[in-house]
């Protein structure tokens, strides 16, 4: 609950600032009230309460998605530093939106009433859209706010359908109602339908198959720091709040739902790896990669009962690896219109530690050992097959394979080719960024316990 | 016991150690300090030997000699180890013996030869290898020294690099001796997981004592171990390499390709004459493959023109003759042969050497002739030589190969018949040579013939040696006085019968005589009589050309393995290898495609998206809601 | 007086809604025109807004009306959102046209 | 059939061919009239529920804001008949056939369904302005005060989408 | 004192390596690999006066994974083989000159603790992580300072990434499940599972596919040529020396003992498969114009013997693959340190560009020529001992397997002769051929001694393997 009024407080500090022409303090103050706010955070973790008639509930699991949230958007912010460099006077709007976006993740991994889930969502997307579109004079950027705006509504279009078919159902907003009547009574069709609605318009956030054809283009579009927001901080939190929904709710999730996940997770692996084969743009393919791992989070709803952890720790592992890989593509694209893998040529001789990092973010969402993303990976199949779903596994293995050949591609250009020009200066909030970024995803590689414990 | 072992550790060790400061240093010591070290570590070898042999020929006892372990099989466990008894001490007095005769004679053969130092290195880690391969005390020590001298042989006959062709006949020579490997190999494996042992005495009396033998497994061990001999003994059908073995220098063809290394067969199977008499259809398998090789190998011996090449198809029927012995069950009748042979033909091939360095190189009979009065040591050493082949009575080879003849006699007539008729063509092409070689007028350009002269002490030293030896070789085992027959007797399982000498051998005797003097006369009747000169390579016709191109089974063989090889390594390259590597691409080619045709259905309208974004939604609630 | 739905009957509203919402769909995948399109999604929201009032007679509960203000609201927000980014997009291409949004592709 | 039910079929009548011809009709400014000829029947809708406060309220956000905007922003960017692009034929295909499909199915499970045919009557007030603010400000505080960041966000995106950078050099 | 010492070692190493700059890094990156082969000789001494070496703690609580270490005699004899390879590896490559040495040199390092890594673990886990950890560095070796065309490379060396790749994923399912059954990753819980034959079979081929790509066996092989002769030398000799050994240690180690059954019932697929990869390899190797790819299909000969060896399932199979792996080891890394020798003076693999270099380097011609003959076993170098055990075993199952996997007795004579005879001998070649340098020398000297010592003497490993090898056929015949 303090965490939610404290960012809200931080991001009308910001608005203030602004006006008092504390320009050059906004990122500073922003980023040290935010390592404030998730100290305050953290504080919470071992004392569960539910706030405002259960508004609010904040438990383990919101706590720690919380916090991961706030270190992604402490990411996020010391990188529009450079990024917004030749927007000094929007900066304040930039960083306030991020820091209401914020609130609004927050509000969905806290929620206790699903008007909070929806008024949540809806920050976090208006947010987005406005993000997407920022850059005005840009008309990719418009494209992109624009197909994610359209699309983007119409997918809270269902969701609001479906939580008042639950609303019709139960008659309450409340999750902790809900939850205990729909043990109880005999139910009404409207609820499960409900349920499948909202699931739908959270597929659409995080980008699964069928509903994941604007990521490609969206991501690609937006200025790359939104990219960088929506691929890791966006989509965590709307696979944290599918996860939580499902939970609180006691949801319906019988075999044939599970089916419905298998084939989701499925498609969605197959489709983002095969379809980042052939991207030259280092965006989109990575929303592609976005999509598969998208796939890989959705094998978490299989065993719903156990698998926060391994959620989290997926997802943790995969956002660290998303902005350490996003803080070099904002560098080395910069002042570049296109972020084609052209750009990349080269750079491990003309910045061997940029490459390396990028490198190291790249293996760690292939799987490979030591990074986080094996680890990841690894508990998730363990979960999978202990649910009884080998054969997702197996597609899941064979899509790690696929992927390797796209993030390699990368990798070879990084090394192989010649670079084509030098890029001056080496701003140290990127590199900062990056290599904070990239050491935790090792450390957690290494000791993964200190997250796959936290919710155990 | 540690004087034996040390002493056995001097015998083998001796030319290693000149194979060594020859290879290290051979360099610095200059060409005849080389070849003296390599000929002094050979004559240390022989030195022990006599010892070795002057003790046992008294204690009659074999010494055992284990080293440390080797080899460690779950069953069983192969020590390092040498065994010094009859057979071995007796083929290391003529290995070494003859060895330092032949290091000798190429002191002066190789003097003019830049790479003298390793030529002698060569020699002596043969010689390592050889008695090792002798003196070994199981079938793998043996083993070592069976590969090992394959390996000098492929050195030395590739001894002049830089001509591929030598190159080619060193690695033909290698590679066949390799097939005759793998059946030892085999042999071994099956002998090993029969008796769970590999050495000598204890194999024996393993087979002696076992009660219910495998005789079927047993026979399979003895044909593979023959295969092996086959290899190294240049039998049918392995026997190829041993002509084109003699790209070599001379020497080596003397010492490695007549009178030691090539008779590693007979003394692998002489060693394991316990298993092989167990098997009677392997003996026959042998007899019959030693008889027809006998006879082949001297029909191609006619028509050669290559002096060399003569001598070289004149051992591999002296050692089809040896394998009839073997095969049937006379080992000590082998052994006699071998031994004569080899004095005679290191004679032979000593004094063709001479021949050729007298001619600087020249090999082709039709270009040489009266060299009778330039070299008179080498035409009277090898004419002594020729006549012990040729099987006249007095000269060693007369009671060898009249033994072998006698043996096949009493066995099978077919077998006598064969043998004898191949002896009969030996004396004809001996003679031939002969003739060709020594008498007339010499035919090669007139610069050979100012130059002709005789070779210097150093080569005819080892040939009056050996000429000597080839004469009075025979005394170690005349008919019915055999004292060869006596020293082997402990090695032997059967004792056959000394045979009496009554009419029948007698008539045999004669026979041979008979046949070997016609074989000459014919020889002398054509070329001395008649003055021929054989034919120019390109008109030679009919059967001849048959013989002249040996069968053709060169190229039968390379038609049949080694083109094969070929071709279907160079199918397997470009058809088969492209072909799995492109299946594995193609997996990558069809997710590339698959991502290609992907790429057109995201093709950014909102609409579309929408579309599949509503399906999708349709699709998941049917399911849900209408399928159930 | 009893519950007003008895004479209606809460299925017939959400006939209506599900059908209203389904026009919205409609509306969003038939027409390429971005403003007629932020129209039917309008449509989509208020088809639900409907059923929330259906159901909060149906329950006798306030909650679901108060939950249409929150509906609206954020109805509101898009709108400014989306006239702005389509205002923008317009000044840009001078169309309005969803089918003319096809740089991002492939 | 009661009055009530006959004033829902009308008003549901309206509802779906106005919503229907917002969608069909060339001129968007028509459209917008037939937009704003729904949400009035909608709040007719609301009205027949006795919820009179949202129905007010209703047509002031939708038929007074947000309409508004919309013909504002159909006036800016001067908008009319001939600025329509021709649709591909599979497009309108494919809408129509994924309406029906929609409809069908969602339809088809509510028709499935178990039939509702008690309703709960309690007699209390639960609609009223009092109660609704008394919901609205007290269980319902938080979400309140979060719907104003709502639109905070949404006027700072809306500001910052079209405000024009000073250039500083 | 206990085995994680060398793997500190080895990490620590590759970090100073990286740290101390281009110019001192190879000298910095062989001290510190003679310092792990230093180690492992202690190491050794240690297990052979009984100590306990083994190394274990908690590592993640669920899934329960231990950072376990256990070396016992078959691991220790990999260990020796790693890091004296490593160490000869790191010194035969001062003749050349790198660019940014100080990252090739510790990736090498940094390999080679994957390696170790991978022989020691008694985890599953953590031996996957090992087992996938060393392929990146490799990776970037081959990829960054091989030789060739860049893109012909570049898809040479990716195919090897994914292949490799593609396997072992398999294998992580299979480990996966089997903690499911057993509830720990560690190897002696591993080992006590009871599965049916028919999960046994699945979690066999699943495991099969990981090792075939790595040793590899056919028709997985096809990564294999492409990448030796693509990848740098060193990243070769790493490969083919010590990486496909890990493959066949992994055989022996965790495929055979986890599926006892399926192994039983295979085995004359698999032996089949090995067989099939002699004849083939060594037939493919007669028509190779490229020293290094002919090199590259004699190891796949070679390899497949051992791996049928393996397959076996006895004690001779076992331990005769074992001697061969560390005689092929050190045989092959002379054989393609010969060839970078040659490389380095006339800039070519291309045989038929050689040839006619024995008169103008007597020296190297006869440690070349040792070489041949070592990896054509004949007695006397360690490589006979595997080869006849091996085959020796093999015979004990069907006495043409012998005879069939012998031929490569025949075949590899034939195209090793035939290779040395175009590379080496012929006329004088015209181009210069200076004899080899001192330190070149001495690598050859001290593979070449190694192979002889253990041809004569092979009794200390033998010793030293023959009861772990013992231990693991007892935990394959427990059913």
């Amino acid at each position: 609950m303090t965490t939610l009024i404290a960012i809200i407080g931080l991001g009308v500090l910001c608005l203030i600032f602004e006006i008092f022409d504390f320009r050059k303090a906004i990122i500073p103050i922003t980023i040290i009230g935010l390592l404030a706010i998730l100290g305050l955070t953290v504080s919470e973790f071992n004392s569960p309460a539910s706030y405002y008639n259960n508004m609010l509930i904040v438990n383990r699991f919101s706590v720690s998605f919380s916090s991961l949230f706030i270190v992604l958007t402490l990411f996020l912010v010391a990188l529009s530093h450079n990024f917004y460099e030749n927007h000094q006077s929007k900066l304040s709007d930039y960083v306030a939106i991020k820091i209401f976006l914020l609130s609004g993740a927050v509000a969905m991994v806290t929620f206790g009433n699903l008007a909070m889930f929806f008024l949540g969502i809806e920050v976090l997307s208006i947010s987005l859209y406005v993000l997407a579109a920022s850059s005005r004079m840009n008309i990719k950027s418009n494209e992109a706010g624009m197909k994610y705006f359209l699309m983007g509504s119409f997918a809270s279009g269902i969701i609001l359908f479906g939580i008042c078919l639950i609303y019709g159902a139960m008659g309450s907003f409340d999750i902790v109602e809900i939850s205990e009547m729909s043990q109880s009574a005999e139910l009404p069709i409207w609820f499960p339908i409900g349920i499948v609605l909202v699931t739908i318009g959270m597929l659409f956030k995080i980008a699964a198959v069928p509903f994941h054809f604007w990521a490609p283009d969206v991501y690609e579009g937006s200025p790359t720091l939104t990219t960088a927001l929506m691929s890791t901080l966006a989509k965590v939190v709307a696979i944290a709040t599918l996860y939580k929904l499902l939970t609180a709710l006691h949801a319906d999730v019988n075999y044939s739902f599970q089916i419905v996940v298998v084939v989701i997770s499925i498609a969605s692996m197959t489709v983002g790896n095969i379809m980042a084969l052939r991207q030259t743009n280092v965006k989109r393919m990575l929303a592609f990669s976005g999509i598969s791992h998208a796939g890989f989070m959705l094998m978490t709803l299989l065993s719903l009962s156990t698998s926060a952890g391994s959620l989290l720790y997926y997802t943790t592992a995969y956002s660290l690896a998303g902005i350490a890989a996003f803080s070099v593509i904002i560098y080395v694209c910069k002042n570049r219109d296109n972020e084609d893998i052209v750009n990349f040529h080269g750079l491990g001789k003309t910045n061997p530690l940029l490459a390396a990092i990028l490198t190291a973010s790249l293996l760690s969402m292939a799987g490979i050992p030591i990074f986080a993303g094996f680890f990841a990976k690894l508990v998730l199949f363990s979960q999978t097959i202990q649910a009884g779903y080998l054969v997702v596994v197996i597609f899941a293995v064979i899509n790690s394979i696929i992927s390797v050949g796209y993030y390699f591609k990368l990798i070879l250009a990084m090394y192989t080719k010649e670079p084509n020009e030098e890029r001056k200066g080496k701003p140290f909030l990127i590199y900062a960024v990056a290599l904070i970024a990239i050491v935790l995803n090792i450390v957690l590689g290494m000791f993964p316990s200190l997250v796959l414990d936290l919710l155990a | 016991m540690a004087m034996d072992t040390n002493l056995a550790l001097v015998l083998v060790l001796a030319p290693f150690l000149g194979f060594l400061i020859n290879v290290f240093f051979g360099k610095n010591l200059g060409k005849s300090l080389s070849g003296i070290i390599g000929t002094l570590s050979v004559v240390v070898s022989f030195v022990v030997t006599i010892c070795f042999f002057l003790q046992i020929n008294q204690t009659k006892q074999p010494i055992q000699i284990d080293l440390f372990d080797w080899i460690q099989i779950s069953n069983f466990k192969v020590n390092f180890g040498f065994l010094l008894d009859q057979l071995s001490l007796l083929w290391l007095l003529f290995v070494t013996g003859i060895g330092s005769l032949i290091h000798l004679y190429s002191i002066s053969y190789m003097h003019d030869d830049e790479k003298m130092h390793s030529f002698f290195a060569y020699l002596n880690l043969f010689i390592f290898f050889m008695i090792t391969l002798v003196v070994g005390n199981n079938l793998l020590v043996m083993f070592i020294g069976w590969e090992g001298v394959g390996l000098c042989s492929y050195l030395l006959i590739g001894f002049w690099y830089k001509n591929q062709d030598f190159n080619d006949a060193a690695k033909k020579a290698f590679i066949m001796n390799r097939v005759g490997d793998l059946g030892l190999l085999i042999g071994i494996f099956i002998l090993g997981s029969m008796f769970s042992t590999l050495d000598f005495a204890t194999l024996k009396t393993a087979i002696a004592g076992a009660t219910n033998l495998d005789t079927f497994w047993l026979s399979i061990a003895a044909l593979a171990l023959f295969i092996g001999a086959c290899g190294k003994s240049a039998q049918i059908p392995l026997y190829t390499w041993l002509p084109d073995a003699m790209a070599g220098p001379t020497p080596v063809s003397a010492l490695i390709h007549a009178a030691t290394m090539v008779t590693a067969g007979i003394f692998m199977v002489t060693r394991l004459n316990f298993i092989f008499d167990l098997t009677p259809y392997v003996q026959n398998i042998i007899a019959i493959i030693g008889a027809v090789t006998a006879l082949v190998a001297a029909t191609i011996g006619l028509l050669q023109n290559d002096i060399k090449k003569v001598l070289a198809y004149s051992t591999v029927s002296q050692l089809g003759l040896m394998f009839l012995a073997l095969g049937l069950g006379a080992y000590e009748v082998a052994v006699f042969h071998v031994i004569t042979h080899a004095f005679f033909k290191a004679c032979l091939f000593l004094g063709s050497g001479s021949v050729i360095h007298g001619l600087h190189g020249e090999q082709d009979m039709r270009k040489m002739g009266g060299l009778k009065k330039a070299m008179p040591i080498t035409f009277w050493t090898m004419l002594i030589a020729s006549l012990a082949i040729s099987g006249v009575p007095l000269f060693s080879g007369f009671f060898s190969k009249d033994e072998i003849l006698m043996v096949a006699f009493h066995h099978n007539i077919a077998l006598w018949v064969i043998a004898s008729v191949a002896s009969i063509m030996t004396a004809f092409y001996m003679f031939r040579l002969m003739f060709l070689t020594f008498f007339n007028d010499f035919r090669g350009t007139e610069e050979q013939k100012h130059h002709l002269h005789e070779s210097p002490a150093l080569i005819t030293f080892p040939l009056i040696v050996l000429a000597i030896l080839a004469t009075v070789g025979g005394v170690i085992s005349l008919p019915g006085n055999s004292w060869l027959n006596g020293y082997l007797t402990p090695l032997f399982t059967k004792v056959e019968a000394e045979h009496h000498l009554g009419t029948t051998e007698y008539m045999l005797m004669a026979i041979a005589v008979v046949g070997g003097l016609i074989g000459i006369a014919i020889a002398y009747a054509k070329y001395i009589k008649q003055n021929l000169v054989p034919n120019e390579d390109a008109e030679i016709t009919g059967f001849s050309k048959v013989l002249y191109n040996k069968y053709y089974v060169d190229e039968i063989y390379d038609a049949l393995f080694v083109n094969t090889t070929n071709g279907l390594s160079k199918f397997f390259r470009d058809y088969v290898e492209t072909g799995i590597s492109s299946l594995v691409f193609g997996l990558g080619k069809v997710t590339n495609e698959l991502s290609f045709q992907g790429k057109k259905l995201q093709n950014g309208s909102v609409g579309l998206y929408l579309f599949a974004f509503v399906l999708g939604m349709c699709a998941i609630v049917s399911y849900l809601f209408l399928a159930q | 007086m009893n519950n007003i739905l008895t004479q209606i009957g809460i299925e017939n509203y959400i006939f209506l809604s599900v059908t209203l919402f389904c026009i919205g769909i409609f509306g969003v995948l038939y027409r390429r025109n971005a403003i007629i399109v932020f129209m039917s999604i309008e449509i989509m929201l208020n088809a639900v807004n409907l059923l929330f009032v259906a159901f909060s007679t149906y329950h006798q509960d306030a909650q679901g009306q108060v939950f249409v203000f929150f509906s609206m609201a954020v109805a509101a927000a898009e709108v400014a959102v989306g006239l702005a980014i389509l205002v923008s997009i317009f000044r840009n291409i001078g169309s309005i046209s969803i089918d003319n949004l096809k740089n991002l592709k492939g | 059939m009661s009055t009530v039910l006959i004033i829902f079929c009308v008003l549901a009548a309206i509802t779906l061919s106005t919503a229907f011809l917002t969608i069909f009709s060339r001129n968007p400014i028509h459209s917008a009239i037939y937009l704003v000829i729904c949400f009035f029947s909608i709040a007719g809708h609301y009205l027949l529920l006795n919820a009179e406060f949202l129905a007010i309220v209703h047509v002031i956000v939708y038929s007074g804001a947000i309409m508004i905007l919309f013909l504002f922003t159909i006036m800016l960017m001067n908008l009319n008949e001939q600025d329509e692009v021709h649709k591909p034929r599979f497009t309108r295909l494919g809408a129509i056939v994924s309406f029906c499909l929609v409809c069908l199915v969602l339809i088809k499970i509510f028709i499935d369904s178990k039939p509702i045919v008690e309703y709960d009557y309690t007699g209390e007030d639960y609609q009223s302005i009092k109660v609704l603010g008394k919901v609205l400000l007290n269980e319902y505080m938080v979400p309140f005060e979060f719907a104003s960041i709502l639109l905070l966000v949404a006027m700072i995106g809306a500001v910052l989408l079209s405000k024009k950078e000073k250039l500083e050099k | 004192m206990n085995v994680s010492l060398i793997l500190i070692i080895l990490l620590v190493g590759a970090f100073a390596t990286y740290l101390a700059g281009d110019k001192l890094a190879s000298k910095v990156a062989l001290f510190f690999g003679l310092a792990a082969l230093g180690c492992s000789i202690v190491l050794l001494n240690h297990f052979n006066l009984g100590e306990n070496i083994s190394y274990i703690s908690q590592w993640i609580t669920l899934p329960k994974v231990s950072f376990a270490l256990k070396a016992d005699g078959l691991s220790i004899a990999m260990l020796l083989l790693t890091t004296a390879l490593t160490s000869i590896i790191i010194f035969s490559s001062f003749g050349n000159d790198y660019k940014n040495s100080k990252a090739f040199y510790a990736l090498i390092l940094f390999m080679s603790f994957a390696m170790v890594g991978t022989f020691l673990a008694s985890d599953g886990l953590l031996y996957y992580i090992f087992w996938e950890l060393s392929l990146i560095p490799i990776y970037f070796i081959a990829l960054i300072w091989g030789n060739g065309d860049a893109e012909e490379r570049k898809k040479a060396v990716v195919k090897f990434f994914i292949y490799t790749l593609a396997g072992s994923l398999f294998m992580l399912i299979a480990f996966v499940y089997l903690y499911q059954k057993a509830g720990s990753f560690l190897i002696e819980d591993l080992y006590k599972l009871n599965l049916t034959v028919a999960e046994q079979k699945w979690i066999f081929t699943a495991f099969f596919l990981a090792y075939a790509i790595k040793i590899p066996l056919i028709p997985f092989h096809t990564w294999q040529a492409n990448v030796y002769q693509k990848a740098p030398t060193v990243g070769t000799m790493l490969l083919s020396g010590i990486m496909l050994k890990m493959g066949l240690y992994s055989v022996i180690r965790w495929q055979l003992p986890l599926t006892p059954l399926a192994a039983k019932d295979y085995m004359f697929i698999f032996i089949g498969i090995g067989i099939a990869g002699v004849i083939y390899g060594s037939i493919v190797a007669l028509r190779q114009r490229d020293l290094k790819k002919l090199l590259a299909y004699s190891s796949l000969a070679h390899v497949g013997l051992i791996a049928a060896g393996t397959y076996t399932l006895t004690l001779d199979g076992f331990r005769g693959a074992v001697l061969q792996m560390i005689a092929h080891g050190f045989v092959v890394v002379g054989l393609f340190f010969a060839a970078e020798i040659i490389f380095r003076r006339y800039e070519t693999r291309i045989i038929t560009e050689m040839g006619g270099i024995r008169s103008q380097s007597p020296k190297f011609t006869s440690m070349f020529l040792i070489l041949v003959l070592a990896s054509v076993a004949l007695p006397t170098t360690f490589n006979f001992i595997g080869e006849f055990t091996v085959l020796y075993s093999l015979s004990q199952i069907n006495i043409w397997f012998a005879i069939l996997g012998g031929t490569t007795i025949i075949l590899g004579a034939y195209y090793m002769l035939k290779m040395f005879q175009h590379v080496m001998l012929g006329e004088t070649n015209s181009k210069l051929f200076a004899d080899v340098t001192f330190s070149e020398g001495l690598t050859m000297v001290l593979i070449i001694g190694v192979l002889f010592f253990f041809g004569m003497y092979p009794k200390p490993i033998n010793d030293l393997i023959t009861p772990s090898l013992v231990e693991i056929l007892k935990v394959i015949n427990r059913v």
